[in-house]
């Protein structure tokens, strides 16, 4: 869910563009370091990639569609670091160019998509053995929780009534991040059938 | 009897450049048409308006149905499309899964569409590749893919755009051989001009979204003023030979 | 969806358009810094005012750059099911505030038509070179100009992919579907992989070595 | 004067297939050289391994100086490649930036790169499109703007893979022209063979990775048994036209 301007208030946007502005700082001067040549542009294919699977909504009832974020997928073939500076791009550029989320929200809004979707989800992953189960966890876990984040900074901005807001958020974003697992378990067995090099470095 | 009909066809890409300009024409049950014309004459636009892919203005009548946003679906049921680049039609994970793509939607069982798949890849001679990932095959055998999942659907109308791009002689050799072998209407754009003079009865000239002459291949192609005047040019095999005579 | 045109009216001849890009962004930061933080800092009836000057400067900025107000305005609009959906939240939860509904969409709308005028009067490419004067991080200008570039690439590809899916499937529903699409989504990332290896190969052939300019 | 010579070049793909088997030719300077077979022949590979982009094994001598990993980057100021899919070369963001990407490494400042970018634009006929970017122009166009990028190298070698491809009749005969006012050593990969027979005056024929036989186009080109053995058809061009005699 991309927040759009208006929503926040100027704490609460002042404090997440804080976090998400340290973390991009830092996983851009790791990327700079680790980087190879060879992936510059493959960070911006996958750039483009995420940006695209965010435009394709599917409805899901009461006048809500959701997107998958790509998040889990893109940090489990780049890593978590680079995974995030795609997210962020991304996020910049869909907010600029296809009015999805504001400007001055983008900080809220990479917290919430990047920051939690690479760092948490990724964490997951990796911590739970089993790579169907993690990849359904990770996704579900960090689907309810970057909607927590959504909600709690709706609700410290005066938008929402956080005890009421609170379920029916949960309920759609536990949806939406359970298919993200799915479908990035789909993705990845496609991966491995077809080009298994890409998960190597990952294995 | 007309099997494909168009009455005063046109489309508009979204940037509101037009594509097609009130198209007429008719195609027998049967026939094998050719469209050739300069990149940009609108090929590629007309087959997907065909196949109720794009949303036009005008009439097409598919076995004198006409083609509705409602019926395209059921309608398609009678149609195949190869398209230019296989990648973009191969994408499960084996062949066989990409060759039986759909045919249940034909009403076939797993089996019936199965002993389908199978009889259209020893046609296209693509015995036991049925497990093997279309992506790690050449390109000429994944063109062979894409033509076998034409060939399962044993449709009314099958549609190839730019058949022989990126084949080499001897694969180009192949499709020619294997369409002479299909049956149908068939529906063909491309660019290569001795490619139509071998499989096709007759051919629509487009450029710019118009039709600027349908007939014979060998007459139209063999007009050097009309080819030059439409960025073509006469095929060698319809040039007298310099030691000719 | 229009994706071809994202920024189709950035190349028009306008008096708005001529203005160099430093001008553009810092003008628009200056207006969302105004619209979201220093107006609500304003008392109610003030606010209202607030909003209203903000409007009236709007007009008169998009009546000298000659890009369509209906276009402005529909995609401005992209913001209401969001609203919508914190308003029926609201209602359900009995915590709600017509004013202050009203008050936030008009500023998240006329947040967006500001951002539109910038980016509708301005080619991308001279938005990222201007943040790249300023000092944005050379990696986060490149891998941005990359995705700008192969955006286009891939919606074409994604099209076509549906297209032949349309052609073979009358109707993928349910499980069937996420099947299809995901392998669709494989299939992309596959191809975008071995694009990669191209496009750095033809990068190495004009001399790139790891240094971008 | 050699400027290109290959020993014992072979080439296996990380797959364990091999690509290339112990290739040795020589080409002087200035020679235009087709490469002929068919598809899997290994065509694409040995413009690569040119280029230093492959791992081989094998000795390649480029103006007689070893080619090797470290010089690769350096050796590589000599050469300009013309991929077959011109998305993978045009990459920045205005065509202009496309054309003098990478002509810095060769010694220009800003100002003499503008120069000889705008100079190439011109030698392709799209002068004015210096701001454009490259996905709003036509496939025609882009293949143009990357014969520009090439030009705009003045390269001692230029490399084409498959330039006609996709190309309509109109834009093949443009390619063709620009060809014969091009200097320098060309090597060009290509299935159109009508396409050799106006542009190379010499060929190589290669088949599963070895060099089949090297020569004159129109001799190699017209053996029909030659031909057949390996995939390939004798041109139109070539063959005694019906009505002749």
């Amino acid at each position: 869910m991309h927040i759009p301007d208006g929503f926040l208030n100027t704490p609460v946007t002042l404090a997440t563009a804080g976090v998400s502005g340290l973390t991009l700082v830092y996983s851009l001067k790791k990327v700079n370091q680790s980087i190879r040549p060879e992936q510059i542009p493959l960070l911006g294919l996958l750039a483009s990639f995420v940006f695209m699977i965010q435009l394709f909504s599917f409805p899901i009832g009461i006048g809500t569609s959701i997107h998958l974020t790509g998040a889990l997928l893109i940090s489990i073939l780049v890593g978590p670091l680079a995974g995030f500076l795609i997210m962020t791009i991304s996020l910049f550029a869909l907010a600029l160019l296809f009015q999805h989320g504001g400007m001055l929200s983008l900080g809220a809004n990479i917290l919430n998509m990047g920051v939690v979707g690479c760092f948490l989800g990724y964490g997951i992953y990796r911590f739970i053995p089993g790579r169907r189960a993690s990849l359904i966890v990770a996704g579900l876990l960090s689907g309810v929780v970057s909607a927590s984040f959504c909600a709690l900074e709706l609700a410290l901005s005066g938008m929402l009534d956080l005890s009421s807001a609170f379920a029916t958020m949960l309920l759609i974003y536990g949806i939406t991040g359970t298919i993200e697992g799915v479908a990035s378990m789909f993705i990845l067995e496609f991966l491995k059938k077809i080009k298994p090099e890409l998960l190597e470095s990952t294995a | 009897m007309s099997q494909l009909s168009v009455k005063g066809l046109s489309y508009t890409y979204s940037d509101g450049v037009p594509a097609l300009k009130g198209l007429d024409f008719q195609l027998e049950t049967g026939s094998r048409t050719a469209l050739v014309g300069p990149n940009g004459a609108g090929k590629t636009s007309l087959l997907l308006a065909i196949a109720g892919l794009l949303q036009t203005q005008g009439e097409i009548l598919i076995n004198h149905a006409p083609l509705t946003a409602k019926n395209a679906d059921s309608l398609r049921e009678h149609m195949s499309f190869v398209f230019q680049n296989p990648d973009e039609m191969l994408f499960m994970p084996t062949v066989i899964e990409d060759v039986c793509f759909g045919l249940d939607t034909l009403g076939l069982d797993d089996k019936m569409a199965l002993e389908r798949g199978q009889a259209a890849l020893s046609q296209v001679s693509l015995e036991g590749y049925e497990q093997r990932s279309a992506h790690h095959l050449s390109y000429g055998e994944r063109r062979k893919v894409c033509i076998a999942t034409a060939l399962a659907r044993r449709s009314d109308i099958t549609l190839f755009d730019e058949p022989s791009r990126e084949l080499d002689p001897y694969g180009r050799r192949n499709f020619i051989d294997l369409f002479h072998k299909m049956t149908g209407t068939m529906i063909l754009a491309t660019h290569d001009l001795e490619l139509v003079l071998e499989t096709c009865t007759q051919m629509i000239l487009l450029d710019e979204g118009q039709i600027i002459k349908m007939g014979k291949p060998d007459e139209i192609l063999g007009d050097v003023q009309l080819m030059e005047s439409h960025k073509l040019e006469v095929p060698h095999s319809l040039t007298r030979h310099p030691h000719s005579h | 969806m229009n994706h071809a045109f994202i920024d189709r009216y950035s190349r028009l001849d306008s008096p708005l358009h001529k203005r160099s890009p430093a001008t553009k962004i810092l003008g628009v930061s200056v207006c969302l810094i105004a619209l979201l933080f220093v107006i609500p800092l304003l008392n109610p009836p003030q606010i209202w005012a607030g909003l209203l000057i903000y409007s009236a400067i709007m007009v008169l900025i998009t009546l000298s750059s000659s890009v369509p107000f209906s276009f402005l305005l529909s995609r401005s609009a992209l913001v209401l099911p969001f609203s919508v959906l914190i308003v029926f939240v609201n209602y359900v939860s009995g915590n709600f505030s017509f004013a202050q509904m009203i008050e936030t969409t008009v500023k998240s709308l006329l947040s967006i038509f500001t951002l539109l005028l910038l980016t509708s009067t301005t080619p991308f490419h001279e938005i990222l070179k201007q943040l790249s004067r300023w000092g944005t991080p050379r990696l986060f200008i490149i891998i941005l100009s990359f995705m700008y570039r192969y955006f286009f690439l891939l919606m074409g590809e994604i099209e076509a992919l549906e297209r032949a899916v349309h052609m073979r499937h009358s109707s993928v529903s349910g499980w069937k579907r996420i099947r299809v699409y995901t392998n669709m989504i494989g299939m992309l990332l596959v191809r975008s992989y071995e694009r990669a290896e191209h496009v750095y190969q033809a990068m190495q052939m004009r001399g790139f070595t790891g240094d971008f300019p």
